[in-house]
């Protein structure tokens, strides 16, 4: 847990870059720091590791006030991932991830080791271990520094917009990258980024600051799309936020019909139960072929791109009520010209389809969950 | 191609050519790189302005061995010279000692394009010279007496000592130093100071005198007469130039010529304000 | 070409105090020598000024002034003052000529590291003294090799002066022979002297392949 | 040095100061007129270097061969052909040292045009010409002043070696302060040596600012 | 109208950057080129204004091919934009504008003047005018760029990801900004991106390129969402086809009732009419208070900032049926609890609700919109 208590940092100049900041990041957990250029987010986290030393105000690491340790001591226990990795260009891969491990005096064979384990666990192949960071890619740079930032296994993290210099394709891939590695280490991450998306999608707490240095809401990311403490915020969360919320409710409470009744459509499948297309099936009213297995195999199954029209078949789209949120149902039922999703298993075959009520009633319940007065846990 | 150094293409020569008319509209007067003839070249310099004669100077260039050639190529006009010297330069085989046989000779000697005119009594000569402790500790008067401490001794000189005379030094008088260092304009204070024991040093450097420096006699003349001479060259003077110079040369004597020296360099005074005093004093500008 | 064979070819050039060995090592011990002091004094100044930025704008300023002072001034002054015997006069200037490049550059190389690579050097743990000697130093390497290139062949060129106060080197070709009119030794000092710097540079190529890491040399494509 | 003569002797530069701006005037233009030159033939040189970079390393070598020779051992090979005591003599030596600098400072000036910004004039409609006059070389501009200021500086102060063959501007005040053992002569050159290159210096900066308010300032050296 | 005839180009070293490309720009509208990295958009630009010329083929530029023209005067006539704007550092930004005005031998005042005018249609402040590039935010260079672009009024206009050098927020408004430029200007453009997003918001006409120049659908964005060509182009759009294809449905069609029903909700407005938000009604079964005015008036109502849990209310989302799409109606409906979506008149004044039954049915609606076999005009 790292606390905040009353923290103000004027510069020199007389900035105020953060004004009186109060919170808690709970430890195991991502707390994403978000908000425009210049509204202190870079100042707030490198308080936490002395890079900045706060003008008021504590910080405590576990109840202890970081300025009471020595800053190189504090830092060795704290991982810290910057925009362009920071990587040193004049060591190898290998030599950069092991550098707190040499800082901390380990053997060098075994600090290696423990670096090509950790390139590995950021997905990295470890023959890139001998090459120099100029050898690699941006995204793969990037992979590096959070290999180095984890090499002596600091139970905090601190990261300053790490992905933003990637291209989109990438930084996707990061992020998700990022999150896999956190459920399998529950590492304390304090992540600062300006791209509220970013935000949304790593932060169990999203803290969004206003410039001067003001908190101005702190929530999980679902109630902060709800739930916009003011202006400022519901402005800054964007358009979407509806839609977007959905995205952190599961699909799992959609009602799915194995033998539905979708008057004037049929969904068809191929020989191993996968869904193909819908057709408009005027005689037949609503009886899905579903289940009837390869009655109605088609002759482009064989065919990796779906192209439906080909044979009168129409788009469709699918969604994993397991593992899939209502978000990704939604868009499923969307796509579909019958207006309704069709749900599959795990490897993609045919398990049933919601009807557009069914839909209907799973929406309103999004909305629903919430009863009056919850929102007011969203002031920070 | 050949030694750059002696290339005498006239064409070359940026300034008045060899072959210009001697009423040159410039006279060019030319010094080489000590104070002496520095002070030597302003008096002619000095002397030929106030007789209305347009002047450039070029002082400081070098060497006789570079100069030379520019006087013969007409790049300079006139060169204060040193006989003994300059007849050695042309002739290093030649043995003429006195003033007249060095003039002499000089003159079979000299470029078609050149003359020299009248000899000052003034001389510059060179010396063997060493400190009075040396001198008096191996009791050296003269050059012979080196002979016998020359193996352990370093000789100190300008850079053309060695080319020059020590191959001389060898023949006449038997003379083979331990060590050859080119000690240049610091060659007094080099003996002075140990680093050498034996220099070739001018007879008017004042700091003979400043450092009480013992000149060895030079029974068999290998330094000849050095009485100061114009060198001019042929094309680039005309009359007025001859005389005026042969007039001065009349006036220059040895002592004169050290109290003018002490002057430029014991007194700093500098050798355009000494050569005007000598000037005015003696009437001639 | 005569001259070069004049010059080379005679044995006398080759043995006694006079000869090219003695010369040439006169020649490479002032360079040396004369290069160690700046590196001694340039370096530390220029580290201590990249890395904490204090009075760098004053000693660029006057590193800049001294690249302007007159070697030869200085040889003649020195030698008045100190007098001969020893090789002061020729070493003061030579250290005064490779001091503003050594330093200068010193100076950009470290303060151009970017300040991403400090952060994260800091950020890590690594105590003032580590981020210069384990990260700004080895990144502003180039650039320092540069300056020390630079200088290294500008007080070779320049050493020849220490001739014309009377001192050894290979300057007393060149000297001696404009005095004595003898061009095969002044063409020999000054092929010599060329050589000696064409030497040097060679060494310091070599020198980069070995002190830089190729990930910085690589990156910012120099040889 | 004689016994109790004094570091300056304040007299002699009052009585010798016309004789002193000569030599100035003279040193000026043999230090001057080498950088001139060379910008004028580094401009052409370093157009082609940087428009066929396989000259570039090539002629970068050669500089730097020319730059390791020593400035005495140049003037006296030249002496035969522009003659002695002539400014010809030193100053055809001083512009290759320019050279040396200024080559590649425009070949850098020219590589620090960015792409997009050559990408662009190039899509408006310039010609390759008027691309080089209006957009190429004006943003080279800093980067070859920056040369300019180098060879400057070791232009003012390599020209008193002249004076070891008869032309060194104020480097006559060495030769002949060490002649007679007078150390007034030396320091004045000296000090006007550096002044002059101080304020050479300053001037180029100067001229920079002016001329290029648009460059953030960015180098100092 | 530039039209693409069979072209090809194949660089020095043998790589095929086009391979056989064949499409029509139409005048007047935005053809945005997209498509991963290398895949030839760049080089497609290029050949138009010949900054390359092309292999094979031919590019006809109103009927005119543009070989037969000499390039700096097509040049002249095509207005040119790049990442990093390209700006010319030594000019001031008026004199960067009117580069093209000068070139083509305009008097100098004229020039300028042309250039302050279009300072002020980019939206930027003619105090910047006597500015240097690197005086100005990346944003505004940007701006200068297209200015500087349009100084000649050239009729075709030629952007390279012109934005994508900048981050998100300035981004969207860069964007915003060409759109309202176009809408008064009607120039023929074709942009270049690689972001999916940017194209379809940006695009009259979207052409999706694959690696090694090959055009693999071209279509409006509404029909790319919908049915993409084949594997490539879906994977490209990613997800949320179905939800981003509703920007494109206008949402005019939905039912909006002034007297809804909805069982155990009401809106609460404040004096002027401007909803406050819902309010969980269990006495008054499903009678909106919407049309009986002020009644209700909000303590709150002078808060600019909505913070409707503090007095009891619940958020609530707004769209307007003239202006807005069907994915903003689905987006407020979402938002509110209640799960109907108010909407509002152009000053925001409350219009009526939209039942979840009628957007259900607006939802059917845009998904039936296709009748089968409409698919394959999307095979480029
Ligand atoms: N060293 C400093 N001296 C003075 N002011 C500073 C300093 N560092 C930052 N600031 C100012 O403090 C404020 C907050 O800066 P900070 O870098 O924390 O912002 P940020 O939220 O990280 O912005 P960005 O998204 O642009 O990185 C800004 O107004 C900035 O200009
Ligand atoms: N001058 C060139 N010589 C050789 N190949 C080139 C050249 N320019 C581009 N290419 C190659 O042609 C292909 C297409 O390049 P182009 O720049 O048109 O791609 P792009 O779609 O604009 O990519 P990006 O999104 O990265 O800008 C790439 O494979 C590229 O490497
Ligand atoms: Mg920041
Ligand atoms: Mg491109």
């Amino acid at each position: 847990m790292i606390t905040f208590e009353g923290v103000t940092k004027r510069y020199a100049d007389g900035t105020v870059a953060v004004d009186n900041l109060s919170l808690q990041v709970p430890t195991g957990a991502i707390t994403v720091f978000v908000g425009p250029s210049g509204c202190g987010k870079t100042t707030s986290l490198r308080m936490i590791n002395r890079m900045i030393d706060a003008s008021s105000g504590r910080i405590l690491l576990d109840d202890q006030d970081v300025r009471q340790i020595d800053p190189p001591t504090l830092r060795r226990g704290i991982g810290y991932v910057i925009q362009q990795a920071g990587l040193f260009p004049h060591r190898k891969i290998v030599d950069n991830v092991a550098t707190v491990p040499y800082l901390l005096g380990w053997d060098k064979k075994k600090a290696r080791a423990r670096a090509m384990e950790l390139l590995e666990r950021v997905g990295l192949d470890t023959k890139l271990a001998g090459r120099y960071p100029f050898q690699l890619s941006g995204g793969q740079q990037q992979r590096v520094g959070v290999a180095r930032a984890l090499a002596a296994d600091p139970p905090v993290l601190l990261m300053d917009e790490p992905f933003s210099a990637v291209d989109p394709v990438v930084r996707t891939s990061l992020q998700d990258e990022l999150l896999r590695l956190q459920a399998e280490l529950h590492k304390t991450i304090v992540f600062v980024t300006h791209d509220i998306d970013e935000a949304i999608k790593l932060g169990d707490t999203v803290a969004v600051l206003r410039v001067g240095g003001h908190l101005a809401q702190i929530a999980d990311p679902s109630t902060l799309l709800a739930e916009p403490a003011d202006d400022f915020v519901e402005g800054f969360l964007g358009r979407d936020r509806g839609i977007r919320r959905l995205s952190f409710v599961p699909a799992e409470g959609v009602a799915v019909r194995r033998e539905p009744d979708v008057p004037g459509w049929a969904v068809v499948l191929d020989a191993d139960g996968r869904p193909l297309g819908w057709r408009a099936d005027g005689s037949a009213t609503g009886a899905s072929r579903s289940g009837t297995g390869g009655a109605e195999e088609s002759p482009g199954a064989d065919d990796p791109g779906r192209s439906p029209a080909s044979d009168g078949l129409l788009p469709f789209g699918t969604f994993d009520p397991r593992t899939d949120s209502l978000r990704a149902a939604l868009d499923a039922a969307l796509l579909a010209p019958s207006g309704c999703a069709i749900a599959v298993d795990g490897d993609g075959r045919f398990e049933g389809v919601v009807t557009r009520q069914a839909m209907d009633e799973a929406l309103a319940g999004a909305g629903a969950r919430r009863s009056p007065g919850e929102g007011t846990a969203s002031h920070g | 191609g050949g030694d750059p150094l002696s290339d005498t293409g006239a064409s070359a020569a940026p300034s008045s050519t060899g072959s210009g008319s001697a009423a040159a509209a410039k006279v060019v007067v030319g010094s080489a790189n000590f104070p002496e003839n520095v002070l030597l070249a302003s008096i002619y310099s000095q002397a030929l302005q106030a007789k209305g004669v347009q002047v450039e100077e070029k002082f400081n260039i070098g060497s006789r061995e570079v100069i030379y050639d520019q006087v013969k190529n007409g790049a300079l006009t006139v060169l204060p010279e040193y006989n003994g010297g300059l007849l050695s330069f042309l002739d290093p085989k030649s043995t003429a000692a006195s003033k007249d046989d060095v003039n002499t000779e000089l003159k079979s000697k000299l470029a078609s394009e050149l003359e020299i005119l009248d000899s000052s009594p003034a001389e510059d000569n060179d010396s063997l010279s060493v400190t009075k402790d040396t001198a008096t500790k191996y009791s050296l008067t003269t050059i012979e007496d080196l002979a016998k401490v020359a193996k352990d001794f370093a000789v100190g000189g300008p850079p053309e000592f060695k080319k020059r005379r020590e191959a001389q030094f060898k023949d006449v008088y038997g003379l083979t130093f331990k060590e050859w260092k080119p000690t240049g304009d610091t060659t007094a204070d080099a003996i002075k100071s140990g680093a050498v024991q034996v220099g070739n040093v001018f007879t008017t450097d004042p700091k003979i005198l400043i450092n009480g420096l013992v000149p060895l006699q030079d029974p068999k003349s290998v330094f000849s007469a050095q009485n100061v001479t114009p060198l001019v060259n042929k094309a680039g003077a005309n009359d007025t130039v001859r005389t005026t110079l042969n007039a001065i040369s009349a006036k220059l004597d040895t002592a004169g010529l050290v109290d003018m020296m002490k002057r430029v360099a014991v007194d700093k005074d500098d050798p355009p304000a000494v050569a005007k005093d000598w000037l005015t004093k003696n009437g001639l500008a | 070409m005569n001259w070069l064979i004049d010059f080379f070819g005679d044995p006398a050039n080759w043995s006694g105090p006079g000869g090219i060995p003695a010369r040439l090592l006169e020649h490479v011990e002032f360079s040396v020598v004369a290069l160690l002091l700046s590196m001694l004094i340039a370096i530390p100044l220029g580290l201590l000024i990249g890395h904490t930025g204090r009075g760098a704008v004053l000693v660029v300023i006057a590193a800049n002034a001294a690249r302007a002072l007159p070697t030869l001034g200085l040889v003649v002054l020195i030698v008045l003052l100190v007098g001969v015997g020893t090789t002061w006069p020729v070493l003061l200037p030579l250290v005064a000529l490779a001091i503003p490049p050594i330093l200068v550059n010193t100076y950009e190389g470290i303060r151009g590291v970017e300040d991403d690579l400090r952060d994260a050097a800091y950020g890590m743990g690594l105590r003032g003294g580590q981020v210069l000697m384990k990260v700004l130093v080895p990144v502003a390497m180039p650039l320092i090799l540069l300056g020390l290139r630079v200088a290294a062949i500008q007080v070779v060129a320049t050493a020849t002066v220490a001739a014309y106060v009377g001192l050894g080197g290979l300057g007393r070709y060149i000297i001696d022979g404009l005095a004595t009119k003898d061009f095969p030794s002044t063409i020999g000092g000054a092929v010599l002297v060329a050589a000696l710097a064409l030497v040097v540079q060679l060494c310091f190529a070599l020198l980069q392949r070995v002190v830089v890491s190729p990930g910085v040399s690589r990156r910012s494509g120099l040889r | 040095m004689g016994e109790g003569e004094p570091l300056i002797r304040w007299a002699w530069i009052g009585r010798n100061w016309p004789s002193i701006q000569q030599l100035l005037v003279d040193h000026v233009v043999m230090a001057l007129v080498p950088v001139l030159l060379g910008l004028l033939i580094a401009l052409p040189l370093g157009l082609a270097s940087a428009r066929w970079r396989v000259l570039y390393q090539p002629t970068v070598s050669l500089m730097n061969v020319v730059y390791s020779l020593p400035s005495l051992a140049v003037f006296i090979v030249l002496i035969p052909l522009t003659g002695l005591a002539e400014r010809t003599t030193v100053i055809i030596p001083l512009t290759f040292y320019s050279l040396a600098v200024l080559i590649p400072a425009v070949v850098d000036g020219l590589a620090a045009v960015p792409d997009h910004v050559r990408q662009s004039a190039v899509a408006m409609g310039f010609g390759p010409m008027r691309r080089l006059l209006q957009v190429d070389l004006p943003i080279a501009v800093p980067v070859v002043l920056a040369g300019l200021r180098v060879a400057t500086v070791s232009s003012i102060s390599l020209v008193s070696v002249g004076a070891l063959i008869g032309r060194g501007g104020l480097g006559y005040l060495f030769i002949d302060g060490w002649q007679r053992q007078f150390s007034t002569p030396i320091i004045v050159g000296i000090v006007l040596v550096v002044v002059l290159a101080v304020l050479a210096d300053g001037l180029l900066v100067l001229a920079q600012r002016l001329l290029t308010p648009w460059a953030r300032a960015r180098r100092t050296a």
